[in-house]
């Protein structure tokens, strides 16, 4: 799965975009973030349940139960200000 | 029509284009939003002196396309036109246009509201703030947006 | 500002004129109202070929200047333009420009609004249309202005 | 007292402005207009109950009850359709 980083996610962990392959038991997008969350250091700074963050699957806004695979494009970020 | 852009864009130009020809058109409605040169409050002076807009190229057309769709699917409307850009701004300059043609007044400056609430919530965009001590700053979402665009669910 | 004159305006040059320079503002919203070659009803398919605006001049300025006296009370605006034209004019020429500049994108929206809710129901301009068959036809008033227009008295 | 008509009301009466000097017992925007109408013919038919109409005295809009004199710009017109 692609995942991406936007904004201060992706300034925090710097990194802009990586490839990770989904364990088996890993199916909605609540648990990609706690997959994500369990490699600790930056990631559990950027993703910890304090902050507030969006996540688009394959460029859609989805909620934490959307269910995800190996070819999506998993996109994490702050809420937008643009406009 | 949509257009996500680095290079700066005439706001005249763009209106004037937008109309010519179509007799159908009774009334115009744009936005043009610009980077200020604000104090953030009265205690901290500091002014921001540019911007740098991140955005996620391939989502931000899919998003202003769909809203696009959205108010034309809402409105009776002759004509939309939405532009924003992303990279690195000063104050002053343009950031992101709106514009609606319609038949109607009503339909032309509801819709215009409407794209501009829907952008501020829904585009994927990302503002970081210099300040004139040289410093980055991540732009928080404000509440006040998100309440505008859900008025337009009402 | 306002201004009142038989000439046609750039809309475009108009916009970029009131922006330029003003790095308070945050958005600036504008109107161009223009004349539309309609068709009455379905059944009677004629269409407006051309209309003369009549207005009252020196009661025209006094009220334009009363309406944008009101709106820069109501809100907080960087500028503000009006400008309404009068004469005859043809299907896709321009009748009248307002624009608004502010820090806040809701002030420039609602004061645009405004302006033209309150030049519809308060500035003496009377339009004479002519159809083409070449007559002529005093255009009704509106209820649905006086409606927009007294939202804003809520 | 200047009187100034404006769209159907000066088709209708055919005059643009005419100046006119108030009876001693005129002395409000409504007697002004009844003064006018009891001129009949064209302004009766004019200025008719039936007709929606408009009063501008010194280009401001004003009621029926407001005072007026022989110094006064005193405009009729329909209600505007600018814009």
């Amino acid at each position: 799965m692609k995942i991406l980083y936007f904004a201060w996610l992706r300034t925090t962990i710097g990194c802009t975009e990586e490839e990770i392959t989904l364990p088996d038991n890993v199916t909605c997008v609540k648990e990609v973030l706690n997959h994500l969350r369990s490699k600790g250091g930056v990631y559990e700074q950027a993703l910890g349940e304090d902050k507030v963050i969006r996540v688009a699957l394959n460029q859609d806004y989805v909620q934490d139960d959307a269910p995800v695979s190996n070819n999506d494009e998993f996109a994490i970020f702050p809420p937008v200000t643009g406009g | 029509m949509i257009r996500v852009q680095a290079e700066n864009f005439d706001v005249g130009a763009e209106i004037n284009a937008l109309s010519h020809g179509n007799t159908a058109i009774g009334g115009i409605c744009s936005f043009v939003g610009l980077v200020r040169d604000f104090q953030h409050t009265k205690e901290d002076e500091t002014r921001v002196s540019a911007m740098t807009l991140e955005h996620y190229p391939g989502m931000t057309e899919k998003k202003l396309e769909e809203i696009e769709a959205i108010a034309r699917d809402r409105w009776p409307l002759e004509d939309v036109l939405i532009i924003h850009r992303y990279g690195r701004m000063e104050p002053g300059e343009n950031i992101v246009l709106v514009v609606t043609a319609s038949a109607h007044r009503k339909a032309a400056f509801e819709s215009a509201e409407f794209l501009m609430d829907f952008l501020k919530t829904k585009a994927p965009f990302w503002k970081l703030e210099e300040d004139d001590n040289g410093a980055g700053n991540w732009v928080d979402a404000r509440e006040a947006d998100e309440d505008a665009a859900s008025k337009w669910n009402r």
